[in-house]
């Protein structure tokens, strides 16, 4: 130990975020006083970020098991098969926290991290989403941090070459001082060789590359526990500038390695970097492991093992081989000028031994670290059902109910959350790789399998107010709406990875909407046979006591058997039907309607029934299999008029002509409720009117509801023969409000 | 044909090219490494898309003094075809086998959309599948396309012919507003004095069958097929 | 009044530009070099001409938009011009 | 010793970064700016200890490298360290 070793004092335990009673059970566990060195391992350890102690408890309930899940949560990635002996390989993680201290640098090391998460695991990344919140426009900051996170995404996806094909832009005022940065990789691999983290053999060598270890982001995973307050901001704690040229180096080389048989576990050094690593390998294993910190490359001088445990240094990984082939892997990682260093070996004590100049530096059982850190059941209160809103109590403002259809969709398509957000994806290369057939702006983004007609179906999704509103319902509604947007296009749901974030956990309300999402979450999958096979948990996000919005934003991965028989959501030729799928209630509480329109943010979300989606749903994409709709779209946000509009609008073509509807609302509803309600579980399909009455009738047969919206025609949408919305006014609204906002 | 695609730390759009290759001519490109100093005989040498060496410091910059770019550079100066997308475009201007330089795009944002090109001449190794004046449509992806020339240069390789390409309206119109990078003149390519070499930004590899919305990039790789079977 | 502003990466962040810059530079023979940092370099010209007043402008102007002060230190030289 | 390398545009040359920043600072109510350039700024530690061959060397690698002289202007300070 060096002389400075300082004594470990109760300030001390508790900057370092832990309690008295886990100071204790650390105690417990070395039967002595840990030293510094240990006391920052079991510190990032246990925080909530590495050892989700008060969210496992109802993680657990989640459903991660069907015939086609090869690896369920637990690993660095899930993975799903996908036939012909190839796999798919995704996950969801969070980078909030980073990305609002220093958007560019923070949201690029977010992609960075989950890249690594799915090649380690032996996939080639073929795809990133992401999920971004932002605060409320009128924010003094929120300009600031669109243009640093969504050009950090790109400056790290793009560079890395993989194509950044969809994801969700929203704002709300709870995100002002937390924004959300979820990013999402999916990965393929050949389902026969997919690489886990579980250490093996006493003797074989443990091996570190990539890049040199600085002393970055130490503390990142404690900082990711952490309530934001105003002195936090001050504080300013480091974070990490990512390397996405190394990270493709990396990449290319473990790849190349994954070709061998030499690698007996892998996993990246994401949170809590070596230690959490070594520890979560070991500990898989049963193992021990001798770790001698002088052979780790380092980027700086003097480091303490203290730092090297624990920095968050990007772009490395850590991997047991099997003996004797170190020097084949080193000369892989040397091609792709990497650094490469055997760094320590297996032992079967159960216990990781760390030196450093000689000297022993920390000493530890592993099981207790890894396997058995602490547990909270923390109390929660239930959500309080809110009140049903009645569309007759929603009053059309100006009476007479016509225009006002046409000027709330204007406005609709031109308020912050539904509109274009082309302006951030035409900064990610959404096309490297030269195998998207979707771009963003459908419902889901496909992607062809390389070699095949098969195709790769991705989405991510939340409608955080609906689970503000009723966490239950909002849980199950996010899983729904991806299943459906992967319907949409014609491809089998397969899985979810989720990404949940939320206040703390320490207040019984937040605690409470937690698990009341988790409940409506697991209800979903289990209707839809869609389990989740990763994810991962973000607590904290406050600033001063007042917490985001409930987001459990999940990833969705459905797989389409032939690219012919995929769906788009472009209107297609004058004099098609066009046709609901599904039922009209008129559902506007905590509709974008009754917010953005009626300026009341209140009310029940609509009703999640899972049968019913099921039932639609499987229709649906059985008709799209079987070629008969020219084009399909769900409604979600906005309610059908806009799901309407959104297909004219994706009709037009490179000189700017569209093609727009003759639509027939009438209906015993009221009519704003008709064009602006949220009810679930519907589709709207294009379908060549020889084959219109056959629908129908096939649709009876199973008992679900239908109606005929109208024909494709002319060059706007008419509503009743009354009234003509131009698509070129409603183009310009939606495209504009984006760049506008950022121009301003 | 026989082409040979060389292969920089950070390419990344050699996936796509040499994807667009073995579809149109039916073989496989051979695959070059940055550190290799000889390069087997090939009619065809691609420089793909990408960020060699991270772009850091300059696009291009690096790999345009690795050592293959001059062997790369023997090659053109004998004739062969060299074909340098995106991040090769970069590159061959930085190793000055092509006039003038990538800078920064005008808004300084990352690009990636369809534009639409005019083929400014048909008479080329890379360009007699199209029609005269043809508008094709195929996508950037670049932050760094902005392609400027002191005037001097600029009078020449317009006088000369050496434009390949310009970002056009789709029906074919100049106009600054098409523009996706601020490019003088319009720019998105130039061919060397001898037309044997092209740099260009836009990806025609990426537009090669109607699965990716479009296949106008295909004639580029069927006029190489043809003219260096 | 002339401002000169450098931007530079605290010691200890990881500057990927400058490991490639120096990588470069050794693999085209230049082997002497034993470290490269690369920053940024911003001149602005200023209608302040009290030193005072122009400095305190732009150390405004850094914190709140050129420099990142999470990662990135800034130093401002003023010349009169 | 120590290199310090400024890689500016040449006058004449555009300068959209330098633009961006001009903007900002306007909209964020800087005025009092008249004209703002980008540049890059380097510092390279250098093992040669002898100003004239070190001068020399940083030439050299500015040319074969560091700036593009098509559009860049390179400046080299040498300061002992
Ligand atoms: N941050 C983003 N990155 C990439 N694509 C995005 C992003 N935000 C939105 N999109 C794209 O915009 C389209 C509309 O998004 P959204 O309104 O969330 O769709 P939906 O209602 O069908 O879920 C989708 O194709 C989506 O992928
Ligand atoms: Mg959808």
């Amino acid at each position: 130990m060096s002389d400075a070793e300082p004594i470990i004092t109760a300030e001390l335990i508790a900057e370092h975020g832990l309690s008295e009673s886990e100071y204790r059970q650390a105690q417990d566990i070395l039967g002595r006083d840990p030293n510094l060195t240990e006391l920052g391992i079991f510190s990032v350890m246990w925080s909530e970020h590495c050892s989700y102690k008060s969210s496992k408890k109802w993680l657990k309930t989640l459903p991660t098991e069907a015939p086609w899940v090869i690896c369920g949560p637990g690993e660095n990635a899930g993975v799903v098969d996908i036939g012909d002996g190839q796999a798919a390989i995704f996950k969801m993680e969070s980078h909030n926290h980073p990305s609002f201290i220093e958007p560019y640098q923070g949201a690029a090391t977010g992609v960075g991290g989950i890249l690594r998460d799915v090649f380690t695991m032996g996939a080639r990344p073929i795809a990133n989403l992401n999920c971004l919140r932002f605060g409320e426009p009128e924010n003094s900051k929120t300009r600031h941090l669109v243009a640093g996170v969504v050009a950090g995404i790109g400056g790290y996806g793009n560079c890395i070459g993989v194509p950044t094909v969809g994801g969700e832009c929203t704002f709300h005022e709870s995100y002002n001082g937390n924004i959300l940065v979820n990013a999402m990789t999916v990965g393929l691999a050949d389902a026969d060789r997919i690489f886990y983290s579980t250490a093996a053999g006493a003797g074989n060598p443990v091996v570190y590359v990539g890049s040199k270890t600085g002393r970055d982001g130490i503390h990142g995973a404690t900082m990711a526990s952490a309530e934001f307050d105003e002195a936090a901001e001050e504080k300013r704690p480091t974070v990490q500038v990512g390397d996405p040229f190394t990270e493709k180096l990396l990449l290319e080389a473990c790849l190349e390695l994954m070709d061998t048989d030499a690698i007996v576990a892998i996993q990246d050094m994401g949170a809590a970097g070596l230690t959490s690593s070594s520890f979560e390998m070991a500990g898989k294993g049963g193992m021990g492991v001798e770790l001698n910190l002088d052979h780790v490359p380092q980027r700086e001088t003097g480091m303490t093992p203290y730092e090297i445990m624990l920095s968050e240094s990007q772009e490395r990984m850590l991997m047991v081989l099997k003996q004797g082939r170190e020097d084949e892997a080193r000369r892989i990682f040397e091609k792709w000028e990497l650094d490469f260093a055997v760094v320590g070996h297996l032992t079967e004590s159960g216990r990781m031994v760390v030196t450093m100049h000689g000297a022993v530096a920390a000493d530890l059982p592993i099981a207790p670290l890894a396997n058995a850190s602490p547990e909270y059941d923390r109390p929660w209160t239930a959500a309080s059902t809110p009140n049903e809103i009645h569309a007759a109590d929603i009053p059309v403002p100006n009476g007479t109910e016509l225009p006002e259809v046409s000027v709330a969709l204007e406005k609709l398509l031109s308020s912050p959350d539904l509109a274009s957000k082309r302006w951030v994806w035409d900064q990610y290369d959404h096309l490297v790789m030269g195998r998207t057939v979707q771009r963003p702006g459908g419902d889901a983004a496909v992607v062809r399998l390389p070699g095949t007609d098969k195709a790769l179906a991705l989405t991510a999704d939340c409608t955080p107010r609906y689970c503000a509103a009723f966490p239950r319902s909002g849980g199950a509604q996010a899983v729904a709406e991806t299943w459906r947007n992967l319907t949409a296009v014609g491809a089998r749901p397969l899985g979810i990875t989720d990404c949940m974030n939320f206040g703390s956990p320490e207040r019984p309300e937040i605690m409470g909407q937690f698990v009341e999402c988790i409940e409506g979450m697991r209800e979903a999958c289990l209707a839809l046979d869609y389990p989740v096979v990763s994810g991962n948990v973000s607590f904290y996000n406050e600033t001063n006591g007042a917490a985001i919005q409930p987001t459990p934003a999940i990833g969705g991965v459905g797989v389409i058997d032939s690219i012919d028989a995929m769906a788009t959501i472009a209107l297609k030729a004058d004099g098609n039907d066009l046709v609901l799928i599904g039922e009209c209630n008129g559902h506007l509480g905590a509709s974008l309607y009754l917010r953005e329109i009626a300026g009341i943010s209140e009310g029940a979300p609509p009703p999640v029934d899972l049968e019913i989606e099921r039932r639609n749903g499987d229709f649906v994409r059985k008709q799209i299999m079987e070629g008969r709709f020219v084009s399909c779209h769900d409604v979600s946000d906005g309610g059908l008029l806009v799901a309407i509009a959104e297909m004219a609008l994706a009709s037009a073509t490179p000189r700017g002509t569209m093609l727009g509807a003759h639509l027939h609302l009438d209906t015993d509803i009221p009519l704003h409720a008709l064009a602006f309600g949220e009810d679930q579980g519907r589709y709207i399909v294009e379908i060549d009117p020889v084959g219109t009455e056959d629908l129908l009738a096939a649709a009876a047969a199973k008992d679900i509801p239908t109606r005929r919206l109208g024909r494709c025609g002319s060059e706007a949408l008419t509503i009743n023969g009354e009234q003509t919305i131009s698509l070129s006014v409603l183009r310009r609204a939606h495209e504009g409000w984006l760049p506008n906002y950022m121009a301003g | 044909m026989k082409a040979a695609v060389v292969i920089f730390p950070g390419s990344n759009r050699d996936v796509d090219v040499i994807d667009a290759l073995t579809a149109v001519s039916g073989k496989e490109p051979l695959l070059i490494w940055h550190r290799n100093t000889e390069l087997p005989k090939a009619d065809l040498i691609v420089l793909p898309g990408g960020f060699s060496y991270g772009d850091y410091l300059r696009s291009g910059a690096m790999a345009a003094r690795s050592p293959i770019l001059k062997e790369v550079t023997v090659r053109a100066q004998a004739g062969v075809a060299v074909l340098g997308i995106c991040n090769g475009f970069q590159i061959l201007t930085e190793a000055g086998l092509l006039p003038g330089v990538l800078m920064a795009n005008r808004d300084l944002k990352f690009v990636c959309r369809n534009i639409h090109l005019k083929v400014e001449r048909t008479d080329t190794v890379f360009t007699e599948r199209y029609a005269e004046g043809q508008v094709i449509r195929v996508p950037v992806a670049h932050h760094d396309g902005n392609y400027f020339s002191d005037s001097e240069t600029l009078t020449r390789i317009e006088g000369e012919g050496q434009v390949a390409f310009r970002y056009c309206t789709p029906e074919g119109h100049l106009d600054d507003s098409v523009n996706p990078n601020g490019s003088i003149n319009g720019i998105a390519g130039v061919y060397n004095e001898n037309r044997n070499v092209l740099g260009l930004m836009p990806h025609p590899e990426d537009h090669i069958d109607e699965s990716q919305s479009c296949a106008d990039g295909r004639p580029l790789f069927e006029s190489l097929v043809e003219s260096l079977a | 009044m002339k401002a000169r502003v450098h931007i530079t990466l605290k010691s200890g962040v990881l500057d990927p530009q400058g490991k490639a810059v120096h990588n470069a530079l050794t693999s085209l023979g230049f082997d002497g070099v034993d470290d490269v940092r690369q920053g940024k370099y911003l001149e602005l010209d200023l209608v302040e001409s009290d030193a005072e007043q122009a400095r305190a402008a732009v150390e405004a102007m850094c914190t709140r938009l050129l420099a990142n002060t999470v990662i990135e230190d800034y130093q401002i030289e003023l010349e009169d011009g």
